[in-house]
């Protein structure tokens, strides 16, 4: 295992001192218990958002802390879901008096930790409202699965519940917003290349030379089929018709497209991606009116991406557009 | 025959921290079969944490050593295990009471309040492929038994093979249920993780000596 | 060889397709040549800046077209310097009339194609100054070799310089501001992992198991050295010290801390070595004032970091946080 | 014996895009040894739009192929090795000038122009470790050769013998100097692509027939 670390143990502490001391004008790092706040603190009347989950997914979630996004993010160890001792705080430090909307992928794990805290806060006082993420078509819904994961969609839950809040939507609005871009949001993904836990010391899952993981999720898992490689524009189908069949995208609707790296992917593939994918949406009759591509969602050195699709209308368009200040996401400020 | 008492009860929690930080590397295989490999490192991170407010006095009584492995799995694990385990043990604590040691009836309340809070935070049934796997036959096993401590090693036996026949199943809870049938054909690391707490249990009932000494 | 693309010798193109439909608020992509321009074309009386050089170092140079930074960038083949026959274009397409700005990494094959553009613009009527960045302080600067190259400190110049350009500098002024940035800037990298280049399909340097490149460059190329692996705390070292030592920064002074992923590290392990560096500037007595923590001047996939310093003072910090608006790079608008 | 005429200069060329795709591989390994692994590429991309354009007609004369080659492997090369070979090229038309074909004497002359158009811009000396090293030996041993086609042999074997020669060089310009000691122990890739166009130039003399049927 060869990486730019210390001590595997101290790798989601040292990142967070790293990461407040890059980013003292937006943030504030709380070490023991591990959470991370907006610069200023809670803003009294504003509804709080606050999401975490495990680490290994940056800038997900510390990286979306500011101004327009979120109030508050809680990383765990790599890829293990936060405890309560850390989502209490952060929640706390989150609300403003208008209570408190947690995002959260929905695993397991991440779900009931934030469940035990959301009831510990709220035998405080504190309203807290849960939106659950599950955007990943590759893993069938049904009653007997978990449900489906959350993945890169999260990006965009946490920055149109993120604006909403700083337009001052009332608890209930945030929350309703929260779970509209969810109903809106399908993603899949697909690995080239596996990643390495730092504290596990070896690949998450082994892959063949000329042999990719399909349908894998954002924790180094395994996907849902093991496939052959294909040129780019083929794979970028097989993953763009299940999230498109999944929401039923018609034509003459309008889109938000993530071309989403894994984290040790060229940009230049993303590009070579996000370039056919906008191609079959247009075939599709689907107007791509906003756009992001890049590292957003990773599963640390993981070589692969992930395409979402999300169904825009003018207000969720309004709210991406709004001014976003943090340290992985910025423009209108 | 030992006392299954608080003193045990400490001893328990620190075998488990033993046999989970020896046990690391395989349960971290095993969750990178059909989960994200970090089973074993949260055991192990959990269980050190145990230990370490142990190592600040002895609990002094059976309830107080099951909630302070409540509270210090509840805040360290993590993941699914962490509330999964953190449950078991607090309804365990609650269920063992003021008692100042178990016997039968009261080790197989004991396992039982333990499987409820598995079910009741995950809502996985027997057969899910989960942890449940081990803890319900443990539970069954153990109430078939005499004094505590044959109750004890039933619950471990029996949870063992719970974990053991845990392999062909196709997961419908938890990470592993995401790759569908490609679960089948490996064992749960929940459920093994619980077959080792249940021996550690046993362990720390046979062996004072050896176990207490750590 | 295992990548998210569709004929290796498309790569630079279809990239460039991918990238303009993603980007068509901002820039403007021309295909044969190829070359990039900021929406909206040249401003008449503004200085135009240019850069360019091999593909495969994304988001630089086209991630960083737009307001306050390029007004043109040029890629060449990957890791290969672009041709007079586009940086001709592209310098007429950012001449407003006032001259164009030509910012070139400090390569034998980028500095021999833009100086033969640069005579064909001047024939032309069109002023084109040229800034060499040679930042690099793993090569040694001496009479016998070519230099030292021009690393990832290029994004802090392309900023400055256009920033200046922006606010309605000179073109003197302007060049002159690009020369002020190259004489305070230092940088330096290591690899991990080597990248492949899609045309050629086999690693750039092979590596052991606990082996590095030090000092290595932005293409692949082997470094100065290879060592063994060490803690992330020791490495950083390892390299911020000599940047530290040629820039000669005296306590009191103030910096700009760059560090950079060269395309396949996670951005956790770049914020472990920020945190490093960071300390030993505050040991030094150097304040960080400004930094940059993620992947802005890449080689591919390849694993490792480079860590750049920039001497700031009150001009260059008031360029800085001018606004920009890029795909890469925004702030401020 | 052949003239060296337009109808040679276009074979030459031909011959440069056969050899060159053939070595393309090889160049490629020696430049990613103490470079960037680019050059057998570039070299290739360059000489097959060189064909590309004399597909479209015959150049008509010795100079104005080799413009053609300029303005072709200027554009399409990049790199350190596009622009020193198209500078090359270039100077080499303008040196042949109207000739219908090319004597001992003017071969020696083009040569000549064609190194001190490397020198001019890439500022190397003999002993740099960069294709000058078989430029330079190619040109004195042209000036002592007697014909056309004796002098471009001369200058062709010179030229393997002035690239094999760097081997133990260290470099100092281009992209090689990074490397610093480093460098020693490899050939360099400009000296061995200008060796194989030189080599081509003799080829395309000798044997008129197989290298002008492709
Ligand atoms: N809903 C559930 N009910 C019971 N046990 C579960 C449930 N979900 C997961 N588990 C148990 O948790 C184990 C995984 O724990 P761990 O790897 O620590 O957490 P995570 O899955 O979040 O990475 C599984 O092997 C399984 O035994
Ligand atoms: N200053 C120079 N003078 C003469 N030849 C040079 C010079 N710099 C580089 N070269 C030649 O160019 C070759 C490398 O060409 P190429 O790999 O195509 O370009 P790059 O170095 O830009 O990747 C070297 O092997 C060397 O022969
Ligand atoms: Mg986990
Ligand atoms: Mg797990
Ligand atoms: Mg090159
Ligand atoms: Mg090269």
């Amino acid at each position: 295992m060869k990486k730019l670390i210390n001590d595997p143990r101290a790798v989601v502490g040292e990142t967070l001192e790293g990461f407040g001391l890059a980013h003292r004008d937006l943030v504030e790092v709380h070490l023991d218990p591990a959470y991370i706040t907006r610069a200023g603190g809670a803003m009294p009347g504003k509804v709080g958002v606050v999401s975490g989950g495990g680490s290994g997914h940056e800038p997900l979630h510390a990286g979306y802390v500011g101004q327009g996004m979120l109030d508050a993010a809680v990383p765990g160890a790599v890829f293990t879901s936060p405890t309560p001792d850390q989502i209490i705080p952060a929640t706390q430090a989150a609300n403003g008096g208008a209570g408190v909307v947690h995002i959260v992928k929905n695993y397991t794990g991440d779900v009931l930790n934030f469940e035990t805290a959301a009831e510990l806060c709220a035998a405080e006082g504190i309203d807290v409202r849960t939106v659950l993420v599950n955007d990943d078509v590759a893993v069938e819904d049904s009653l007997y699965t978990a449900g489906r994961r959350g993945v890169a969609g999260t990006v965009l839950v946490e920055k149109m519940a993120g604006a909403a809040a700083e337009r001052g939507d009332s608890l209930d609005a945030v929350e309703a917003i929260g779970r509209r871009v969810v109903q809106n949001v399908r993603s899949m993904g697909l690995a080239l290349a596996p990643c390495t836990v730092p504290h596990v010391g070896k690949p998450s899952f082994e892959l063949g030379e000329d042999e990719i993981e399909i349908g894998v999720g954002i924790h180094g898992e395994p996907g849902r089929r093991r496939a052959g490689l294909e040129p780019a524009d083929a794979l970028t189908d097989h993953l763009l018709e299940p999230v498109l069949d999944d929401l039923g995208l018609a034509p003459g609707q309008r889109a938000l497209l993530v071309v989403n790296g894994m984290g040790g992917t060229p940009l230049s593939e993303l590009y070579i991606v996000f370039r056919r994918a906008a191609q079959l949406l247009a075939e599709r009759g689907v107007a791509v009116e906003r756009s992001l591509v890049g590292n957003y969602v990773t599963a640390l050195e993981m070589q692969g991406c992930s395409v979402t699709v999300l169904r825009l209308d003018d207000e969720l368009t309004e709210l991406w557009d709004a001014p976003v200040n943090t340290p992985a996401l910025r423009w209108g400020v | 025959m030992t006392e299954l008492d608080a003193a045990w009860a400490d001893r328990w929690l620190r075998e488990c921290a033993r046999v989970l930080a020896a046990r690391r590397e395989e349960l971290i295989d095993l969750d990178r079969a059909i989960g994200d490999g970090d089973h074993g490192e949260n055991m192990d991170r959990g269980f050190q944490a145990v230990v370490e407010k142990l190592d600040e006095g002895p609990s002094g009584s059976v309830a107080a050593a099951l909630k302070l492995a409540a509270t210090m799995l509840m805040s360290k694990v993590g993941g699914a295990a962490g509330p999964l385990y953190g449950t078991a043990f607090l309804r365990a604590s609650v269920a063992v009471g003021e008692r100042d040691a178990l016997d039968g009836p009261t080790v197989e309340a004991m396992l039982a309040a333990a499987r409820d809070g598995v079910v009741a935070r995950g809502k996985a049934e027997p057969g899910d492929k989960t942890m449940v796997d081990a803890w319900a036959p443990a539970v069954d096993a153990a109430g078939r038994a005499g004094d505590g401590e044959a109750a004890l090693a039933a619950a471990a036996s029996a949870a063992e093979a719970g974990a053991l026949a845990t392999k062909p199943l196709v997961a419908r809870k938890g990470r592993a249920s995401y790759l569908g049938e490609r679960s089948a054909g490996h064992l749960d690391p929940g459920a093994v993780s619980t077959s080792y707490i249940l021996r550690a249990a046993v362990t720390a009932a046979v062996s004072e000596i050896s176990a207490g000494a750590e």
